[in-house]
């Protein structure tokens, strides 16, 4: 492991870094240009508001991924009928390929197309749901549909944690007269906290790698509202064959990933040390 | 006379759909034909494409052949010297006289021949239903800009989408440089794209073009942010809108829902009869090795793709026009003859953006068209957003 | 206080049938003991009166209500966990407060009852302590204060002082018996302690295999088992058994072992016992006196001090007898003679086990 | 409480039936049939678009039933679509894509789960600044890697082989496996880690007789995600994994990513659904794994 | 057999100093029972001898050979832990083998040793069985079991009867007895029971707040407490206190109380009283005599039924003291006259509480 470590990732680590400092377009170059990328990084509105995306985004589609990947696995614990085919329906999302689901999405969204237009059939002559061409909205939309695709994973992840929770405790809590769902928030909840831990990060790391959505269901609009930085760094990378800005655009994203799971990690750490366990 | 052994050649490029399968299956036949056998590497998206060889290059595992576009996009690679050139090929086949300067321009590098065009596209031909013209009572097609505005209005009366317009940056680009050139002319296009001249980005004229470009807006439907071009299209197929703005390839969904041109759609590519006529295109580059079967097979694709039956039977699949003009018309659509009609006039050819700059500011600028299209910004705003991006994307 | 009152309970644990056929009145307020061997069911009977398990047959009554299939919480009870279930996220503090929390009960007195436990429980420097910062001992006292701290109608307590100090263990013994008068509550309470079970019980309940064998006063079990089972089970050293037969001989009635003819006339039997009846006399440790006029004799095999005694092991023609001796001066080797106190017997019947 | 003064009068017994329907049970089918309808409506559009000629999908009615149902676009997509030159739909790469997965999903879901276990139990030196690193490369876009993973592996002479794929494979998923199990096993219990040690288990003695039967719900889990991103993964096969073994998704891509081709949006879909269907085989055998109550009985208090 | 020899041994839990400058020599071969209220540090020091925590300060030597950062599998040790961990994977069988099978232990050995240790436990049709299926009891058999099955040079044991009944417990304590004597190994007992420890000890450690009070023989701890902390702990009920002081009269030394002149002259003082010295005077109940012709009187406050005995709790002059009597002749109520054994009495001084 630390071998890989080393290797992979703190050397292409290094390895990016060093070409955000040079003039590469589509290979490397061994040429330095100072902090020249990233001051032209900066200067790029797109890149500032794919920030500003990534941000708002982060957070919705986090808290929203946990609430209802929570909900579903505290529901389906309940000794349901039908329990594998609730589980695989909640989960069949993340199966599938964004390049179609996504298009799916923008189907159903479409005002033109989707459940606007069912509903003005059906004589809401007024309903309006036209997120996704609505420059402020559209970033919502994106939220809805990997919230979608996601929230099953989360499920499983947190259903996993709920089974591995001692039966004697749900006992106690019933002797106790707590009621259902505040044994979950109250007791279950704080004993997931590894589980959650888990399932933050892996939505953390989504987050950041958020792209195949945007690119299936706006290219990034409409405008640029719902660009990310990841396809910045895609499009930088591939299409607009320029290696040495997306590097600089990696590391700028990784830095700021840092400044804000590492408080985070670091409070965990700190917990698990006073015997939160 | 074909070699004992079969010169293989791995040819990697990015056309996957049936119509398109059907047009690279003449090449493939083509080069067997010629003693060669043809390994097909077809890999979807353009985009992953071109990242799939750059990286096999990379990796020394490299095709003998990867498609790109009539382009800029494949320069570094040649500036790195990672790709064999052609030139034999082309003294043989006598590439400077039959091919348009606009293609020579890109494939020729410090005198060097590095690629070999295939096809020439033109992004920006104007589609529309016939029917739809005929509910909005519309006779003719428009001439002038004017004409065309007029037209717009007319089909809105007639309570159709005027415009199919699908909301993606590439296809807003393509729109406004189908305005860029009819409304600006080809000197401003050139004078901005190919000089990277920020006076012209700041002058009137400019401005005028984002203007007239800006008023398209009011013609589409609130349900274009995001849509696919084919979605677009399938609006003017199924006679819901009147026009759409977009590539030749557009032709394969009106034939895939069996429209024929002249008779159910039909096809201007621009207004009146000087309007420039914007070349785009594919071409397959060589990436370099020393095996000497594999520069033969190289040679040998070189040679058949540009050869004119084999141009011929492609264009008639594809959708696009050959890149000379000696071949059998015969199979081609009307939209396509008249495209090739076109570019006998040497003057209304006119490269596309992307044959005259780097791919990162071509990006850098369809970030700021899509802002201007999108958002309320005022022209001004627009222009210097355009001279910004130009001064930060020139090393 | 209210009266629990069980019939004919069944209960099914995976593909065991851990109860069966059970029947047990507890009377509203009393201080009952279950007692039994390790696995016999009594932990399962106790989540059964809290409705933990569902009753496979049968019915519980809790205060004169049917409560057979009532949740948990509507049946009035608080429950000592034999492993605790303490709430491992929340500080010695919450887990104590949390139910009542939840029923809403004012702050202040939360805060009141908390404190009062705690300082029974000795756990006042602990209360901001996670159960995973506890020893043993601790988390079994913050479990009985989890109980205790409720005012419920029946309290149910499985071992609840089994991880604690002698000391702490006598202290916390009277304080529960305490808290018994004071809620007037009613108490279940399982023990392995027999000081334990004799000091604290009204009644106490003897099980065996799912089953209760004996169901009265802790002196009567203790003098009078009903079977040879509740004999030996209970007591350390266990009863004395003797195997012999009853035979009659001049309208008396002597147990005869072969080596001792015991005159067993005055014991009280149920019904006449039948001549050479197949017979297991038990007398325990204490009843046997070593006095040097005994009629038996025994040669000393072992000496346990105890502290406060000391107990005599005598081989008894092959039979160990155990005999409980104060002061020192007891043999601490050789013979013994020791004589059998002829009013605290006990006879069994050899093939039910049954008392005669 | 004046208990005694009621006691006289019979009480009613306090009943809940088990089992049956209580408003609470009710509310649990209502939340979940409800979220589940939610979660099958793009599934519903992709269905019905799949069995739908291109001339009805044009018309734009996304909901509405076919009327010409057929099953062409199946066929299509799974044996006859033409991709360039090869027409075989995408079954072409479907073992490619077996091979390619299984040791892929075992090794890594094999290597996160000694990751775990080492950085929860044994926890060497330096072992968590390590593991920071780890969880610093999960946030690198993995196509910022190719580069220098390409001229690695070509280097090593993986590049282009089965080998090569399952390395880099195993690779990108060690960030996150190892995160998964690290977090499960800090769950459990830390006596019976001490126990196994008294026992005298060593390193892999208790980590394949006690922690990997106990692990059998994240395993799952870890499989959940790796089948699924294996399988989906298209990139890295494409870069790494040589034109003889590329898997079935450069075949889906091929056909649903055309950008100036036609579109044949319901071959799309069905060749989409295709595609998924082992994984989601997969969600729904693994039900049986999701224990409850793995470490019951394990330790008191 | 080994030894194992604690030298200034220090440990710390997260925030907690638990054991601090604890040293302890335990013999090869010795049965040494570890005693102390809850939470004072036992399965801490019985853990640490294990290396399940990291020393803080000292040093641990087993059978001759310095452990302190030794690997757990490397000491020869087994443990019982107090909360059992078993492996919840593994049936009965299997958690008792698994570490037979790890050392390699041909196949047959393993089952005869499993079935050997079942017996004794009585785990025989359990062996199937996971542990969640298993009750509070059963589960602590396993974890006894999972430790005897092994030949180890150490045997720790923590609390490993606690949650037995009586009568089990008194067989398995004489089996682990017997076992003791078969292997020859080193053995640490804890224990809460104080019959358990009398009657295991070769010695006992009595531990307070993470430090060793007094290590010696079970009798001599139960006569001669080293200070007040261990009179009082060890015993149930506990040795009665009397507070007075030490007056010299005549070359003969008394304790006075106010009410009670006792001559003390023959207690074996260590250093020479001082006139007028603070001092308390203990006693056990056992040596408290309840007979007419007692020099003190009480009123009679509580008896308490034992089963074999009887407490009797008298009102002297303010002080609880307690009695143990034998037969039931003993006042019910009233006042009664006691005294005390001369030669039993334990003295301390007030300050230090430690033994003069
Ligand atoms: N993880 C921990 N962090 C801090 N303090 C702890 C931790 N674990 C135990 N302690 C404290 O250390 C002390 C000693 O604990 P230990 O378990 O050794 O007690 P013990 O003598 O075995 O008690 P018991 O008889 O109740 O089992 C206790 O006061 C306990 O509260
Ligand atoms: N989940 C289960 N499945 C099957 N049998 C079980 C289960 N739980 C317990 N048992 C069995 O049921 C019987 C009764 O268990 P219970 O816990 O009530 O015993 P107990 O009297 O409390 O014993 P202890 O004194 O050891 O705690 C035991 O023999 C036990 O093995
Ligand atoms: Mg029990
Ligand atoms: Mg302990």
């Amino acid at each position: 492991m630390a071998l890989t470590v080393v290797v992979a990732y703190v050397g292409t680590l290094l390895w990016t870094a060093r070409v955000s400092v040079s003039s590469a377009r589509i290979f490397p170059t061994g040429d330095f240009v100072g902090l020249g990328q990233y001051e032209r990084l900066f200067r790029n509105a797109r890149w500032l508001l794919s920030l500003e995306n990534l941000a708002i985004y982060g957070v919705l589609f986090i808290l929203a991924c946990l609430v209802v990947g929570f909900l579903l696995a505290a529901f389906i614990d309940q000794k349901v009928m039908g329990e594998g085919v609730l589980r695989t329906v909640f989960l069949y999302p993340y199966a599938m390929s964004f390049v179609a689901t996504g298009l799916v999405w923008q189907w159903i969204l479409n005002p033109e197309l989707g459940i606007q237009r069912v509903m003005r059939r059906l004589g809401f002559e007024d309903f309006t749901f036209d997120w996704i061409v609505d420059q402020d909205n559209a970033l919502y939309t994106i939220v809805l549909a990997t919230v979608w695709q996601a929230s099953g994973l989360v499920m499983a992840l947190l259903l996993s944690g709920l089974r591995g929770i001692d039966e004697e405790l749900w006992k106690a809590a019933r002797i106790d007269g707590i009621p259902t769902w505040r044994v979950y928030a109250s007791i279950v909840l704080p004993m997931l906290w590894p589980a959650l831990s888990t399932a933050f990060m892996l939505l953390a790391v989504m987050v950041v790698k958020l792209f195949d959505a945007v690119v299936a269901m706006t290219q990034g609009g409409p405008g640029t509202a719902t660009e990310v930085p990841a396809k910045f760094i895609m499009d930088y990378l591939f299409g607009r064959a320029n290696i040495g800005l997306a590097s600089a655009a990696s590391i700028v994203l990784l830095v700021t990933v840092l400044a804000v799971v590492a408080p985070l990690y670091y409070a965990r750490t700190k917990a698990v040390q006073r015997g939160l366990k | 006379a074909p070699a004992a052994e079969p010169l293989k050649a791995t040819v990697s490029h990015w056309w996957t759909s049936g119509g398109e399968s059907a047009a690279i299956r003449e090449f493939a036949d083509a080069y067997n034909r010629a003693g060669g056998k043809w390994i097909d590497q077809a890999v979807a998206g353009a985009e992953q494409s071109r990242a799939s060889t750059i990286n096999r290059i990379v990796g020394g595992n490299a095709p003998a052949a990867a498609q790109f576009n009539t382009s800029r996009q494949f320069r570094d690679i040649v500036d790195q010297g990672l790709l064999n050139n052609v030139d034999d090929v082309a003294a043989q086949g006598n590439w400077d006289r039959i091919l348009p300067q606009t293609i020579l321009d890109v494939i020729r590098i410090d005198g060097h021949y590095y690629a070999a065009p295939v096809d020439i596209h033109m992004p920006a031909w104007f589609f529309y239903s016939k029917k739809a013209f005929a509910q909005a009572k519309i006779k003719d097609e428009p001439r002038t800009w004017d004409e065309f505005i007029a037209t717009l209005d007319k089909l809105k009366a007639a309570g159709l989408i005027p415009l199919a317009f699908g909301g993606q940056v590439w296809q807003e680009k393509i729109v406004f440089d189908a305005v860029f050139a009819l409304v600006g002319g080809p000197e401003l296009f050139l004078k901005v794209y190919r000089d990277r001249d920020i006076a012209a980005v700041r002058s009137p004229a400019f401005r005028n073009v984002l203007v007239s470009f800006r008023k398209l807006k009011a013609y589409t439907d609130p349900g274009a942010p995001g849509r696919n071009w084919n979605d677009a299209t399938a609006l003017v197929v199924s006679n819901r809108a009147g026009i759409q703005i977009m590539g030749d390839w557009a032709k394969g969904e009106f034939s895939a829902a069996g429209q024929v041109a002249g008779r159910d759609f039909g096809c201007f590519p621009g207004f009146g009869p000087k309007a420039p006529y914007i070349v785009a295109g594919d071409a397959f580059v060589f990436p370099k090795t020393a095996k000497p079967n594999v520069v033969k097979a190289q040679k040998l694709l070189a040679t058949v793709l540009t050869s004119p039956g084999a141009q011929a039977a492609f264009s008639a699949r594809k959708g696009s026009i050959p890149i000379r003009p000696d071949v059998d018309l015969s199979q081609l659509d009307m939209c396509a003859r008249l495209g090739l009609a076109i570019m006998q006039d040497k003057s209304r050819q006119l490269p596309n953006a992307e044959m005259l700059v780097e791919p990162d500011l071509n990006g850098a600028m369809q970030d700021v068209l899509t802002n201007y299209w999108n958002r309320n910004q005022t022209p001004e705003q627009a222009q210097q957003a355009f001279a910004q991006a130009m001064k930060d994307n020139t090393w | 206080m209210a009266n629990v009152s069980i019939r004919n309970l069944g209960i099914q644990l995976g593909a065991n049938r851990v109860i069966s056929a059970l029947d047990l009145d507890v009377r509203a307020g009393e201080f009952v003991v279950l007692l039994g061997p390790s696995g016999c069911g009594k932990s399962t009977l106790l989540h059964s009166i809290a409705g933990l398990n569902d009753a496979a047959a049968g019915s519980i009554e809790i205060g004169g209500r049917d409560m057979t299939y009532a949740d948990p919480k509507d049946r009035g009870i608080a429950l000592v966990f034999q492993s605790y279930a303490l709430y491992p996220t929340m500080n010695v503090e919450k887990n104590m407060s949390f139910g009542l929390r939840i029923a809403g009960t004012p702050k202040d007195e939360i805060a009141r009852r908390v404190a009062r436990a705690a300082d029974m429980l000795q756990l006042g420097p602990l209360l901001g302590r996670k159960p995973g910062q506890l020893s043993g001992g601790q988390r079994q006292r913050v479990a009985i204060g989890r109980a205790i701290v409720r005012q419920a109608d029946v309290f149910l307590f499985d071992e609840p002082l089994s991880n604690l100090d002698a000391k702490l263990r006598t202290e916390l013994r009277r304080e529960l018996k305490l808290l018994h008068r004071q809620l007037g509550a009613t108490m279940i309470y399982v023990t392995h302690d027999q000081v334990e079970a004799m000091t604290l019980a009204d009644r106490m309940a003897v099980m065996q295999g799912g089953a209760i064998q004996q169901f009265d006063t802790p002196d009567a079990i203790y003098r009078r088992p009903e079977n040879l089972f509740v004999a030996t089970f209970l007591g350390a050293p266990g009863m004395n058994l003797l195997r012999g037969r009853l035979l009659r001989h001049d309208g008396r009635v002597f147990f005869d072992d072969g080596h001792l003819a015991l005159d067993v006339t005055g014991y009280p039997f149920r019904q006449p016992p039948a001549e050479g009846q197949g017979c297991i006399l038990g007398v325990r440790p204490e009843d046997v006196e070593v006095r040097a006029d005994g009629p038996c004799r025994g040669s000393v095999t072992l000496v346990e001090a105890m502290g406060a005694h000391r107990v005599l092991w005598l081989d008894h023609h092959g039979t160990q007898v155990a005999a409980i001796v104060q002061d020192e001066g007891a043999p601490a080797g050789g013979a013994a003679a020791f004589a059998l106190r002829p009013d605290r017997l006990s006879l069994f019947d050899e093939a039910s086990t049954q008392r005669l | 409480m004046k208990r005694d003064a009621m006691a006289d009068i019979a009480l009613p017994p306090v009943r809940r039936k088990r089992g049956g329907m209580t408003p609470a049970r009710l509310g649990v089918y209502v939340f979940l049939v409800t979220a589940a309808l939610f979660f099958l409506v793009p599934l519903y559009v992709m269905l019905v678009t799949s069995v739908k000629p291109m001339a009805e999908i044009r018309l734009g009615n996304l909901f509405a039933l076919p009327l010409a149902p057929t099953l062409a676009p199946w066929d299509s997509a799974w044996r006859t679509a033409c991709t360039g030159l090869e027409c075989e739909g995408i079954r072409g790469g479907f073992w490619n894509s077996v091979w390619i997965t299984l040791p892929s999903m075992v090794l890594s879901i094999a290597i996160g789960a000694v990751n775990g276990y080492a950085l929860s139990f044994w926890r060497p030196r330096g072992a968590s600044l390590l593991f920071a690193l780890l969880m610093m490369g999960a946030f690198v876009p993995a196509q910022v890697m190719l580069y220098p993973l390409v001229r690695a592996l070509a280097a090593v002479e993986l590049y282009s082989s089965l080998p090569g794929i399952v390395l880099v494979h195993v690779i990108f998923g060690m960030p996150t496996m190892t995160l998964l199990f690290r977090n499960y096993y800090a769950a459990l219990p830390q006596e019976l880690f001490k126990a196994a040690r008294i026992d005298g288990g060593g390193f892999w003695r208790i980590f394949f007789e006690l922690m990997l039967p106990m692990s059998t719900p994240v395993i799952v889990v870890a499989a959940i995600m790796q089948v699924t991103n294996i399988w989906n993964d298209f990139l890295l096969g494409l870069v790494f994994a040589g034109s003889d073994h590329l898997p079935m998704t450069v075949q889906l891509n091929n056909i649903i990513n055309t950008t100036t081709g036609e579109r044949l949006y319901n071959v799309n879909m069905a060749a989409t659904i295709l595609t998924s269907l082992v994984p989601l085989a997969l969600y729904f055998l693994s039900g049986r794994w999701f224990v409850r109550g793995i470490a019951a009985g394990a330790v008191k208090g």
